[in-house]
């Protein structure tokens, strides 16, 4: 038996013996996902006991290195667990932005302290962080990015404000990027700070989408004193950290397709909905012509995760700007997807609020899937680094 | 001649003035935030009776306009642009064409001149499942004495959580699947055995699911022939489906026409965004589909007023065109506004949600290229 | 009975008397078209006579002065002339780049002698001119072109070559834009001259298209002299009539749409060929939904060519730069109606020699549909125009 | 692992010399005006022997090199990046996956070695009409004597112009439209009886119509089952699809990467028109397309590999995606390249005339898309 099949035995007889049955259930929404921060009101103890004993092994991070909370496992241990977990059902033990962004971001860019200070309290579960990226003004051309910070000193004097800062209202801390040279080229003049979303000078309002209640805010920074320990890398070099986490992201929502193509496709969701006739087919030939089509592409797009991820682990490479490929496809996939859930609706799709449709599940959904195309990089933003990057094509 | 004439023109500027007037879109946003249940403002709709709209169908001899259907698709394209909230399409189109031309004389001396003066709402109630099937009808109107009971639902009916009357189309013969057996009737919402499950949607305007619970009507609620009622509920849906692709039109060419002012005056990446080749070449497509549609409503505008009886593959055209470049014109208008566009601060996701409601409503662009094909022998 | 209902009847008692019975049956092919020129030979007597006394009346041009051997004929008069020849099925007399392109530029640009000498020998169909616009090097950027005119006392010499000339090596004369000021922004620089095919200097090969044999030639200029009494319109300033003519040929490719959209639709092609199933329906569910789709957007588009037509003809201006709208909209169209085509044709659309297929006749059409989108100015040089001009939208 | 291993990424770099070296583009030109009536050059065939390539899929224990359908498939991709004509998807892939897995032991030791040695050229005739419709063959094979005799019309078989032998199916059961009653036989093409019409392609490969007037076979003639040849008979296409869905793949790369050359390479309007923004969006998303289409194409040939009786839904996918992507890349490339790709002159319009072929046979990409949708159920 090799190391990684005795790694396997092992895990699954931990997490058998430690994994609470009510962590083996679905999540059924936001409300069950253990965000974890200082303010968390766990759902249940089982849930709060599975946060405990994951994150005293490290695996709420497994790849990360132990000295800093992580599990310290390689990548194919990693996958080993999170097979093993899928295997009984088990639950994430804890979400976060800080797992997901700042982590990385401190790993390759923190100073020793600053890995020390918040790696392991991110693993804990402590401190629920959040990003401060957009500006209303930036847009897709985040780099113009207006928040200033003055020096003063021993600290900057942060003023300005952010957009689309996903639980700005329940995180602990914010990763933020603001410009701390004016009179430099954009991409030359910004850094990357973190302080506390409790200090003086920060307020928070959520926006309302066009699919009603969302989890992102608008913040504002007045007049925010930010100590200069807490500046990530270099300053003025803040561009790098920001670059390094936009192409991380972008491979998480292309290449985290599980989400975007998750469940039942739009053909077998209308074939329920809708019925079927004597040979099986769906019942509505001009429906089920575009289903089919959806499915071959969504079949095609999730192989093509898979080749990239398969040729990033054997080539030892990450997927680098091809991540842009999975965004960009993964992306209009699913707003195609919801597109068809709408069709197969027909009138019950159009129901807002109510029990039967679940306060307008599916039209809410649909509309949230507009977003998908802008979020984390436009698709023309997408497209555009396709062709300059990849396909090398000159500049205007 | 595929034009407006003098009248026409004098008409959709006096409807452009008076929706941005007194129904712009901030209007639309009172009835949601207010929660209005009727899912209109009544004193907007006593205002269009007054400048005439709720006669437009009706004919000059029954105290109407008689403007016909293109001057019923231009107030509609007008109301597409400000998301007009208003019972125009279920009473002064649909009502109005059901009645002007198959009611009794006691039901048009009843009710053409309470449309005329903005005091009826009478929705049409057809479809009872999640997809428009007019032929998939399978409620019930029994026989009993002089008269008939109707048993049955009816899904998703526009204008039904506010009407004074619906037009309801029940079978006195055949069964589900058949365009024979079909009648129409005309029943008082406050009948007994008929009752409205308000449904909040998602343009705000409301509709309702109607159960009529062996709702008991005489013989006097017919409207047109017992049996054979179904050319006249073709006509009167090939109303309501060309008003919806005016409407459609005009939502079109409004989110369009905000979109090219946003890329006019956007900046990114150092310039406005109007100025990048990938987004113009969009919009000039989009251009030219929003032409196309525009040219196919005013053409089953023009058909219905030839002939409504002749006009079902023009309106079929148009509907199924309207609906598709509604759709694409306000996923480019979210997509092209970016992260802003995605918020209920500005007005783009409205024209998207409504976009979704009218293209749904009396068929799809499916339903109705499935329809064009079987026209044309394919 | 108003006078144009007299026109009518009086146009339609010498249809009925003058158009020979041979000349009232469906042209077959290329091979049917009366061209006219010096070297024409007609394919029977009836079609010489049937010229010769349409052109007498001038209804071979109805809407040109009489003056210029036209008819002379109002905007109705010719509508009416159509429609009545229409309702007997009367071949046109006479085709020509002379009745549709030279003709137009004269009428607009034309000095007194040059209209007196060219009009009335293209409208008597003894000329036969070809079109000298587009070059190898310069494609979509026309305005590019570098054949040059050097002055040379009181003629040019013209030197370069012509791509996609039709039928160059069957027409008498060219007309030809030339470049006469090699300093001049691209623009300003361009004449518009007019010779002859038989001058020394001149020469023509066929290309040969994907689809297989073309009218098309590549026309080499080698010293061509040509007398100034040639230039059309002031010297340097050819480009406004090019511009013209772009649009006045675009809105024929365009709104002539019977051309692109004539005869049978998609649809209903595919359910004679492929059949239908017991209620009618086209028996490929698949295919259905396409060409029903396409339906659709072809009658739509027919009714907005009908629209442009009647607002241009209400509104006393021409289509303008909306012609744009259609020739982009018509073509692609026509593209996708022959995609379907071939759908449709399966196996037997692979087929490219022989009888049974018409020597590849549905292949070769599909082909040929391809250059719609390229020939009289691409589609993407459409959707600039729409986008600068109708739209209004900035440079970058 | 998605991904090729060290073996086939040495195969595929030799197939790409050889084929750019031995049967570039200029080869197929020669083939079409020269009018060589083979379809193919029979020189070339037996080089491809000699790299071991018509014993791709023929077993090590059968002289064959085993390489699997990936090493097929690899081999195909670069076939289509320079249109290289050869009987290697008719004789190599679908013929040899019959004999190797169905064959009696006289078969393969008739035919295997030949194939192996370039020379036999064995054909699959399968569909009658115009459209993919394996289960619509209605060719009987009636019984007689101790055999079968054959009659019947098999539409534009492939390399059938040139074989030796045909693989031909056949009912001795059933009728049209059922899979059951299928039986499949091995016929040499000198057999009395049956006779070829030579069809002149579009891709200038040639293909044949295949009249059986009463051809008489002995039951040595069939190929696997008696009644119940389907199955196999789906392996054999299914052989032919993912063949044809590599080839795709490698046409749709090749005439993209023309179309990125050029585009980096020709200037209007004073600039390089790759750099012009709406081109480049359409060229961004040409290639996302020509990716997922490479790692649809990769995950059937490994399906084909590990299980060739259930690769069935993954061959779907890769032959419907294929099909379309290399019809997208090919309009794309004619049209970026304007004019000049509309000529003879230059390539560009081989590959589309090629790509119509080969997603036309063995079922195109909405044949595949329902089979998907089927497989899916819905």
């Amino acid at each position: 038996m090799d190391a990684l099949e005795a790694f396997r035995r092992e895990t699954r007889a931990w997490l058998d013996a430690n994994c609470p049955a009510e962590m083996r259930t679905p999540v059924s929404g936001d409300d069950d996902i253990c965000w974890g921060g200082r303010n968390f009101v766990f759902k249940s103890e089982a849930q709060k006991v599975w946060l405990a004993r994951m994150a005293e092994r490290g695996w709420t991070v497994p790849g990360w290195p132990k000295a800093y909370g992580g599990g310290g496992l390689s990548h194919e241990e990693v996958k080993v667990l999170k097979e093993e977990m899928r295997a009984i059902g088990a639950r994430s033990p804890l979400e976060s932005f800080g797992i997901w962004m700042l982590g990385p971001a401190l790993l390759a860019f923190g100073s020793e302290e600053q890995k020390q200070e918040h790696l392991p309290r991110i693993a804990r579960g402590e401190i629920r962080w959040c990003q401060g990226y957009s500006e209303p003004n930036a847009g897709s051309d985040l780099a113009s990015l207006q928040t200033r910070a003055e020096d003063a000193g021993d600290h900057f004097v942060v003023t300005g404000s952010k957009i689309w800062t996903s639980y700005a209202d329940k995180a602990d801390m914010i990763f933020c990027l603001v410009r701390t040279d004016f009179s430099a080229p954009k991409h030359l003049g910004i850094s990357f700070l973190l302080f506390d979303m409790t200090w003086p000078g920060v307020s928070t309002k959520p926006i309302l989408l066009i699919s009603g209640k969302s989890p992102f805010c608008e913040t504002f920074f007045d007049g925010v004193k930010v100590p200069k320990a807490n500046l990530v890398g270099t300053l003025n070099r803040g561009w790098d950290i920001a670059k390094y986490l936009l192409t991380h992201e972008r491979e998480m929502i292309g290449g985290g397709g599980g989400g975007l193509l998750g469940g039942r496709s739009p053909g077998q969701v209308a074939a329920q909905e809708i019925g079927t006739d004597g040979e099986g087919k769906l019942a509505d030939a001009f429906l089920r012509a575009d289903v089919a089509r959806a499915e071959v592409d969504a079949l095609a797009f999730a192989a093509t995760m898979a080749r990239y991820k398969d040729e990033a682990a054997s080539g030892g490479k990450g997927v680098g700007d091809r991540s842009a490929v999975l965004k960009y496809y993964g992306t209009e996939l699913n707003k195609r997807r919801h597109e068809l859930l709408m069709r197969t609706a027909g009138h019950e799709g159009l129901e807002w609020e109510g029990a039967r449709s679940n306060d307008g599940e599916r039209p809410r959904g649909w509309l949230r899937t507009k977003a998908n195309s802008i979020e984390g990089g436009t698709s023309e933003v997408m497209l555009d680094i396709v062709a300059k990057r990849l396909l090398q094509l000159p500049n205007a | 001649m595929l034009v407006l004439n003098d009248d026409q023109v004098m008409l959709q500027d006096a409807a452009r003035g008076f929706v941005s007037e007194k129904a712009p879109v901030a209007a639309l946003r009172k009835i949601r935030d207010e929660k209005i249940a009727d899912g209109f403002d009544r004193g907007l709709w006593r205002s269009m009776a007054e400048m005439g709209w709720t006669g437009v169908l009706v004919p000059e001899d029954q105290g109407g306009l008689g403007f016909g259907f293109v001057g019923a698709g231009v107030i509609c394209e007008e109301m597409g642009r400000t998301l007009t909230a208003s019972p125009f399409l279920s009473t002064a189109m649909m009502a109005a064409t059901a009645l002007s031309r198959a009611g009794s004389p006691a039901q048009k001396e009843r009710w053409l001149p309470a449309i005329v003066a903005g005091e009826a709402v009478i929705a049409t109630a057809v479809d009872e499942g999640r997809r428009h099937d007019p032929a998939g009808t399978a409620m019930r109107a029994e026989r009993h004495g002089n008269g008939f009971r109707l048993s049955g639902t009816k899904a998703y009916v526009v204008d039904g959580q506010a009407a004074d009357a619906v037009l309801v189309a029940a079978r006195t013969a055949g069964s589900a699947g058949e365009t024979g057996g079909f009648s129409l009737f005309l029943v008082e919402t406050a009948t007994r055995g008929l009752s409205a499950e308000r449904l909040s949607t998602l343009d705000s305007r409301g509709a309702a699911e109607l159960t009529f619970d062996g709702v008991e009507v005489t013989a006097d609620a017919v409207v047109g022939e017992v049996d054979d009622g179904f050319p006249l509920l073709e006509i009167v849906l090939g109303a309501g489906r060309a008003g919806l692709a005016a409407e459609l039109s005009g939502n079109a060419q409004e989110s369009f026409d905000r979109t090219m002012a946003y890329l006019r005056e956007r900046k990114q990446f150092g310039r406005t965004i109007g100025a990048f080749q990938a987004l113009q070449h969009r919009a000039a497509h989009l251009f030219c589909e929003v032409e196309v549609a525009r040219s196919a409503v005013l053409a089953a505008l023009q058909a219905l007023d030839a002939d409504p009886a002749g006009a079902s593959l023009a309106v079929s055209v148009a509907k199924s065109k309207a609906s598709s470049v509604a759709r694409l014109a306000a996923q480019e208008a979210v997509q092209m506004h970016g992260g802003i566009g995605m918020t209920d601060a500005i007005d783009i996701g409205l024209f998207m949600k409504r976009m979704q409601v009218a293209s749904t409503l009396y068929g799809d662009a499916d339903f109705h290229a499935d329809r064009v094909a079987r026209a044309r022998g394919f």
